[in-house]
């Protein structure tokens, strides 16, 4: 019951961005991938959805092969992402963008739909019930006839949190979710992930923000040129020093920015009190 | 047979070179707007009637003409189509900058049939004799024959194929076009003149189909209102055929056409004993685009999309 | 009183120069006519309407004659294709025509009221391959066709009629009807060696091809249709490439009789240019209007409809009547030969 | 607040019933159509076959946002199959309702055929395509001489019937084809508002993100291509029962941009957009009637300029036949 | 009360801007002196991103005035913007990603480059190494952090007198936001003035020299950046709902 990664491997002609990764995921546990910009988190992503085509190696849901599966089909299995650059639906509401994913539940019986209005009114309103019932969840409620686009950025990574949860899926890949959003949203962001979690669920979070990854995440993957650097919990991941070198940066490289900033205030001769703080309205 | 072998590959590289001459403009049009000007077999028709008005009143009555009165008229012709196609730019397609793709598409769809009847208004709509000015000796090559105006449309079309390639792939100007064509709202906030990128574009453009519009009437000795929308829907297929949007492959796919027609015509029935006749040259060219489109969804040289590239969707 | 004639044609696009130009003797005559006063104090008017060459545009301007109960008799149908689909609406609102559509399958499909004043295919594709086998010798043809109602049709005919004199089809080839371009086809064409090569299609691809045949080196005898007989094919092909082009039109040269001189120099007068390929025969209708006024019983569709299809008389072609089918009974036809700038008459019958 | 709810009762069902009798007075409007000239009513025939066919076009292009230049293809299946059912060409002459769900089943057939290859090719790829498609459709009927008569083309088509009822005159037809357009409107409509209208809408808007949620995109948008082949087949059924002659000429390039137009100019996706477009482009020529040349320039700059002043479409998306039922009926 | 600065590169004043129909600043004061580093801050949608394109004449400006180096610019077109000195780096980088590296530089240096290409280029590859090493890459090669270099490689190539970038951290890893603040300093210091739109609050402060926050299209608050970093109530108008009270200048 979980899933498999064996010598993963996914390479551009000559540039090979994932190189033989093999690890495991279970299900009840948050694991977090991070690694520098390039590592291939998001390929590594792409590649369970399906979105990538696998160029060696495997990748198992439950003893069952993933790769090599087309998307619609992976998704049916119960994988469900979301992207690194927000992809709605944009002129559906948001409402139809959840309705929609419950369509290959209904497209069975698309014609009784069609044909006969009062099976149609009566799995509408049950789709909408479903479907209002997570958007109240994500406080998105008050936009459900908005077209998808209109949203704000933080409501729109919302939305396609949503859109993922539809049908509960058993893999939840979210790449970046934090992206864009302040420290306050994140920390939103992170109270409503850890409700998430599900024993039955699998969760895969790539994210740069720091403070969502470790207060969040179970286990950590670190990615470095595509390769598999260092695994562990939180604690040791942050302990590691080649973690430190190669992603997270060193307390040094703060002190630097901070030393760097005074000194430049100093050359400029500007005290701290050249323009006073005004409060508006 | 070899003799009718080499005469079909002379004509098939005549007819080559004008869809590709035509198919350049269109490619570089979607290169930069990714639209699919349906107007621009009109730049063609226009190329050949502005030559014919330009000599009619350099020399009346076509008698006695000078290189230097012909390459006048044809170097103005050429200018006036380009100035026609800015300015159609500027009045049909600008507006709807901001609209789905659809919309200046089916714009230039309306330009086309306004061009085409306004010609047939001021020119008549039968079609026209087109004096010959090229002296068109016949020389006989390998087997074949072939004549002085046809190795001039292929000299021609090859020449301006070469020059555009360099132009777009080796210059600043290149990067400029490409940049614009990429995102004009990028571009934009990089100090781009966008208007002056695509008044560019939509300069060349014409100017190319005129220069293929003139040649082709001085071989055919003829030009008709209409003449636009075979030769343009040919030359459409040609750049799609080689990948919209890549200069080689507009080269690549016009030629490419013209082979596919010809074998079409002579190689078809001779194949199939009769059986499938010339009249089957054109499915035979469509389902030869159709199989190789299954293969090479962007064309034979066009940068396949990845199915994860990103869509900007908000343009800032 | 006044009747009204409703005329169709090409009035726009490619073809609209031959719709316009056969329009225009058709006026003349009735302007004349009214000018005189009319036919027995009858007069004539005309409504005039672009059918674009196009079936379905066809129907509704034939629907829009029917509808209007002014109009007693229809000149109508240029293009045999339009006319398939707009006979059968003439026919149930029983307005007689005098159609101009030269299909021959036209006249065998029971049509009571239509006319045909103008020779069929049969004639002008028998004509030009008896030409082709006598005259010219010639023992072998290729047909080529544009895949046209009219270019099919008359160039197979045009095949029966050569193979049933002697002469043998050495293949049968079809181009598009929008092509411009016909090297490939002749390179085919010119390792047969043809005596004759027959083109069923219309301008202006009876000029390319006549030039291109010339670039080619192609160098059977080209022969064309009724399409052929106007000195565009002569401008468009160059003089040096259609030199000894055979065409056969249904139309008499235009000094061939006094009556025929007379009318091209009114038709100069009126419109200030050379009448058309068909002006005369918009002319001859006028001539078999006036007749059909004068015998019919009364100005309605039926009347009009009776007279027309029992009328006698005689016109600027000669006499005409019609059979029980519609068509003509003796419908002269003509091939011409291009000689220097000019068409030369080298048959008839 | 109260009072506003009070007096609105009374109100309602006024105009409940000022709806109820604008819309007897649009239906008796309708229905009256055949009393008019046979001119007009042959118009209005030409008008409801567009609609009928840009309905179908729209669920490809409209719904499924896949730029279909070939649907002409569908509607001369439709019209040969009954154009050599139902004359003496092969002497077979099977009445209109038997020839109905052959050609739908044979224009869906057509559909998939030509859905198959395409599926890969996006945008102005498909686009192509699709025209190449209609393309080689034509030139086959044109060719198949021994078949289709070729360029001939197939005459004296049998007069229709339907249940005993002739469908001859263009005011029969015209009854025929309002009740077809009718249901067909009802069914791309229901089409639109089910789910399977927003798994195309998604199909159109992230194609790959609507894989990413599950749907199935091939079989999606054979689905749409089959649907609309389907209406394209059983209008093109229609107009040879009504022209009662078919031949090559009527399915040409031009008459497949022709309906993109229609869609386009009324509002694409929108089904009261199809008949606003339809209405545009078929009516306005009649109007220019007599200006020759000129008719086809004021079209063109006609079409230029609704294009500008409305790149949406004339009729805006949101209003649907709902809205519009709505609107009447309570205000 | 801005006395001590000399006189502001660029000067807002009174603006309100939107995009189409909608409007979603209203009544925008601010100001950047020559060599400063102005931080504007504030929640999603509070409309920062419709700030700086406004400035560079993307958005739409419906009220009050824009002045740039001594000159109105409200209005303008971006290209005319841009020329003036103004270079504007926007949010998600928007790189052409079908040109190599270097040809992205080019295409920065059309818009506006004045001194010879090749001095202004070997300043952005001394800058970003790596942009060199990768130079004839496709820029759709380019991991996110790389990016992001090459986004302000090609505004510097514009030699800009004010540099407005938005949210360059977006999306990098934490150790390479580090490297862009350093690179945000080392401009300033090169004399370049900047305009930064940042959610990294702590870090924007840190390097800043005066700021500014916005919600829901109206400045909140303003100051010199420590002091706003000290400010106690920093979280709350952060978060805080826009309040009714229309004035600006109390
Ligand atoms: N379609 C593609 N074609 C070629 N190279 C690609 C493609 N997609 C990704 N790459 C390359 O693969 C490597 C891994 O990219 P990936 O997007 O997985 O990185 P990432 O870890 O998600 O980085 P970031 O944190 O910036 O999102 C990068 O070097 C990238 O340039
Ligand atoms: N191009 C655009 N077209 C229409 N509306 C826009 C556009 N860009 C932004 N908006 C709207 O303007 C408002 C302010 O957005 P803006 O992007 O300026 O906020 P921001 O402060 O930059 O937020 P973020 O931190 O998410 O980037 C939002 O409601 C947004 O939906
Ligand atoms: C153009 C003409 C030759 C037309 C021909 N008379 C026909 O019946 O179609
Ligand atoms: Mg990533
Ligand atoms: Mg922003």
């Amino acid at each position: 019951m979980s899933l498999v990664f064996r010598d993963l491997t996914k390479s551009y002609g000559k540039l090979v961005a994932i190189d033989a990764v093999s690890a495991r995921f279970e299900p009840g546990l948050v694991y977090g991938v991070i690694g520098p910009n390039g590592a291939g988190k998001s390929t590594l992503i792409n590649m369970t959805a399906g979105s990538y085509a696998v160029s060696s190696g495997t990748i198992e849901l439950d003893g069952r092969r993933l790769d090599g599966r087309k998307k619609h089909e992976i998704s049916l299995a119960g994988v469900s992402r979301t992207y690194q650059n927000i992809r709605l639906f944009d002129q559906m509401t948001v409402l139809e963008n959840l309705e929609v994913c419950l369509y290959p539940l209904d497209a069975p019986r698309i014609w009784q739909e069609v044909f006969w209005p009062p099976h149609a009114r009566r799995r509408g309103a049950e789709r909408r019930r479903i479907c209002e019932a997570l958007l109240a969840d994500f406080e998105l409620l008050p936009h459900a006839d908005k077209a998808a686009a209109s949203l704000s950025y933080g409501r729109q990574r919302m939305l396609e949190i949503a859109r993922a949860l539809m049908r509960g899926p058993r893999v939840l890949l979210l790449d970046e979710p934090a992206a864009g959003l302040n420290h306050a949203e994140t920390e939103d962001l992170t109270d409503r992930l850890r409700r998430l979690r599900d024993p039955e669920r699998i969760m895969i979070v790539v994210e740069h923000d720091m403070d969502l990854v470790m207060s969040l995440c179970d286990r950590i993957l670190v990615l470095h040129h595509g390769k598999l650097l260092f695994e562990g919990t939180p604690a040791e991941v942050q302990a590691d020093a080649a973690v430190q070198q190669a992603y997270l940066g060193t307390h040094d490289d703060l002190d630097e920015i901070r030393a760097a900033a005074e000194d430049r205030r100093r050359q400029r001769g500007l005290g701290p009190d050249e323009r006073p703080v005004r409060h508006h309205a | 047979m070899l003799g009718t072998v080499v005469q079909q590959i002379f004509n098939a590289l005549t007819i080559g070179a004008i869809y590709a001459l035509i198919a350049l403009g269109y490619t570089m049009v979607y290169g930069v707007l990714r639209m699919i000007n349906f107007a621009h077999g009109e730049m063609f028709m226009l190329g050949a009637y502005a030559a014919f008005a330009g000599l009619a009143l350099l020399a009346p009555g076509l008698g006695g003409l000078g290189a230097f009165v012909l390459a006048l008229a044809f170097f103005a012709a050429v200018l006036v189509v380009g100035g026609v196609g800015v300015g159609i730019e500027k009045l049909a397609y600008k507006p709807l900058r901001a609209s789905s793709r659809l919309a200046p598409m089916l714009s230039s769809l309306g330009v086309s049939l306004v061009l085409q009847t306004a010609i047939q208004i001021l020119a008549g709509p039968q079609p026209q004799a087109f004096p010959s000015f090229f002296p068109n000796l016949r020389i006989e090559l390998l087997g074949g024959s072939i004549t002085t105006v046809q190795i001039g449309i292929i000299l021609a079309a090859v020449l301006l194929m070469l020059a555009l390639n360099t132009l777009v792939n080796r210059t600043r100007m290149g990067v400029l076009v490409r940049a614009v064509s990429e995102s004009r709202a990028t571009a934009q906030l990089l100090g781009i003149n966008v208007n002056g990128a695509i008044s560019l574009i939509f300069f060349l453009g014409p100017v190319l189909g005129a220069a293929g519009g003139i040649l082709y009437s001085s071989y055919y000795g003829i030009m008709t209102p209409t003449m636009g929308v075979v030769v343009g829907l040919k030359a459409f297929t040609a750049a799609i055929l080689g990948g919209i949007g890549s200069i080689p492959g507009a080269m690549l796919g016009g030629f490419l056409l013209a082979a596919i027609e010809v074998a079409g015509t002579a190689i078809l029935p001779a194949v199939t004993n009769g059986v499938i006749g010339s009249e089957y040259r054109d499915v035979f060219a469509f389902a030869v685009l159709i199989a190789v489109l299954l293969f090479r969804p962007a064309g034979i040289l066009g940068q396949p999309v990845s199915e994860e590239t990103m869509v900007y969707k908000r343009e800032f | 009183g006044e009747i009204t004639i409703g005329m169709t044609g090409p009035l726009s696009g490619p073809q609209a120069f031959f719709g316009t130009t056969w329009h225009n003797g058709f006026k003349l005559y009735v302007d004349g006519l009214n000018a005189a006063g009319g036919v027995n104090g009858t007069t004539v008017a005309y409504e005039q309407e672009d059918d674009k060459a196009d079936p379905r545009e066809g129907t509704l301007v034939a629907q829009k004659l029917c509808d209007n109960e002014a109009v007693v008799l229809g000149l109508v149908n240029f293009n045999s294709g339009v006319a398939q689909s707009t006979l059968p609406i003439y026919e149930d609102c029983g307005l007689p025509t005098m159609s101009f559509a030269s299909n021959p399958k036209l006249t065998q499909q029971g049509y009571k009221l239509m006319v045909r004043p103008v020779a069929n295919d049969n004639a002008g594709a028998l004509l030009p391959a008896q030409y082709a086998l006598k005259t010219l010798g010639a023992k072998t043809a290729v047909v080529v066709n544009d895949k046209q109602v009219f270019g099919q049709g008359i160039s197979e005919i045009f095949a029966d009629n050569f193979k049933k004199g002697g002469g043998e089809v050495l293949s049968t080839v079809a181009v598009n009807p929008t092509d411009l371009d016909f090297t490939a086809v002749l390179t085919q064409i010119k390792t047969q060696k043809p005596d004759v090569i027959y083109l069923g299609a219309v301008m202006p691809q009876l000029a390319l091809f006549a030039r291109q045949m010339k670039d080619q080196g192609v160098s059977a005898r080209l022969i064309v249709p009724d399409g052929g007989y106007t000195p565009e094919l002569i401008q468009q092909a160059g003089e040096a490439n259609v030199q000894g082009v055979i065409t056969a039109i249904q139309v008499p040269p235009m000094d061939a009789s006094p009556a025929i001189k007379a009318f091209g120099e009114a038709y100069k007068a009126k419109y200030g240019e050379e009448a058309g390929p068909y002006s005369i025969y918009g002319y001859v209708q006028g001539q078999i209007l006036e007749q059909v006024l004068k015998t019919t019983k009364g100005l309605t569709r039926e009347d009009m409809a009776a007279a027309l299809h029992a009328v006698k008389v005689d016109t600027a072609v000669g006499t005409l009547e019609f059979d029980a089918t519609g068509e003509l009974k003796v419908a002269p036809s003509y091939l011409y030969e291009v000689d220097g700038k000019t068409f030369k008459l080298v048959g008839s019958m | 607040m109260s009072d506003q709810v009070l007096s609105a009762v009374p109100a309602r069902r006024a105009s409940r019933v000022l709806g109820l009798l604008m819309l007897l007075g649009a239906g008796a409007a309708l229905l009256a159509v055949p009393l008019l000239p046979n001119y007009y009513v042959r118009i209005a025939d030409s008008l409801l076959i567009y609609i009928l066919l840009g309905m179908g076009l729209n669920i490809v292009i409209g719904y499924a946002g896949l730029l279909d230049l070939g649907f002409v293809a569908f509607y001369a299946v439709g019209a040969y199959t009954y154009a050599l059912l139902a004359s003496p060409h092969f002497g077979l002459h099977l009445p209109l309702i038997l020839i109905l769900p052959i050609s739908a089943a044979l224009g869906a057939l057509a559909g998939i055929l030509l859905g198959i290859p395409v599926l890969r090719l996006r945008g102005d790829y498909l686009a192509i395509v699709t025209l190449g498609f209609g393309e080689i459709i034509r030139v086959l009927i044109n060719n198949a001489d021994r078949v289709t008569n070729g360029p001939q083309g197939i005459t004296r088509l049998d007069k229709a019937s339907l249940f005993g009822l002739p469908l001859a005159t263009p005011g029969e037809i015209y009854l025929l084809l309002l009740a077809t357009c009718l249901l067909t409107g009802i069914l791309v409509w229901r089409l639109e508002k089910s789910i399977i209208g927003k798994a195309w809408a998604a199909i159109r808007e992230d194609q790959d993100a609507a894989r990413g949620i599950g749907i199935d995109t091939v079989r999606a948008k054979l689905a749409a291509f089959a649907i609309s082949a389907m209406i394209g087949a059983i209008t093109g059924s229609i107009f040879s029962a009504f022209q009662r002659f078919v031949s090559p000429e009527s399915f040409t390039f031009q008459e497949s941009v022709l309906i993109v137009l229609m869609i386009v100019i009324g509002g694409i996706g929108n089904i009261l957009g199809v008949i606003a477009g339809a209405a545009v482009l078929l009516v306005l020529p009649e109007l220019l009637r007599g200006f020759d040349e000129w008719r086809i320039l004021v079209l063109g700059l006609t079409m230029i300029v609704l294009i500008i002043v409305r790149p949406q479409g004339l009729v805006p998306r949101s209003l649907s036949p709902e809205r519009l039922l709505g609107a009447l009926f309570s205000r | 009360m801005t006395s001590t600065r000399s006189g502001p590169l660029l000067k807002i004043d009174g603006v309100s801007a939107g995009w189409g129909r909608t409007s979603v600043l209203s009544d925008i004061t601010l100001e950047v002196a020559p060599g400063e580093i102005v931080v504007v801050l504030g929640p999603n949608g509070a409309g920062k991103t419709t700030l700086l394109n406004a400035i560079s004449g993307v958005a739409r400006v419906t009220a009050g005035r824009i002045q740039f180096d001594g000159a109105e610019i409200t209005g303008q077109r971006p290209e005319a913007v841009i020329r003036r000195g103004l270079a504007h780096c926007p949010e998600g980088r928007h790189i052409f990603q079908r040109l190599s590296v270097e040809e992205n530089l080019v295409a920065a240096h059309i818009g506006r480059g004045s001194r010879g290409f090749e001095a202004l280029r070997e300043e952005v590859y001394t800058l970003f190494p790596v942009l060199k090493e990768r130079r004839n890459l496709p820029a759709s090669r380019m991991s996110g952090g790389q990016q992001q270099m090459l986004a302000i490689g090609r505004a510097i190539m514009a030699e800009p007198k004010l540099l407005m970038l938005d949210e360059p951290s977006l999306g990098l890893a934490p150790k390479i936001i580090h490297q862009i603040f350093r690179i945000v300093l080392d401009l300033s210091r090169a004399g370049i003035a900047i305009l930064l739109v940042e959610q990294n609050v702590q870090l924007a402060l840190e390097c800043g020299d005066y700021a500014y926050l916005l919600n829901a299209g109206r400045l909140r608050l303003e100051g010199p950046a420590r002091g706003v970093a000290a400010q106690p109530d920093l979280g709350e108008l952060y978060l805080g709902q826009p309040s009714a009270a229309p004035a600006l200048h109390a």
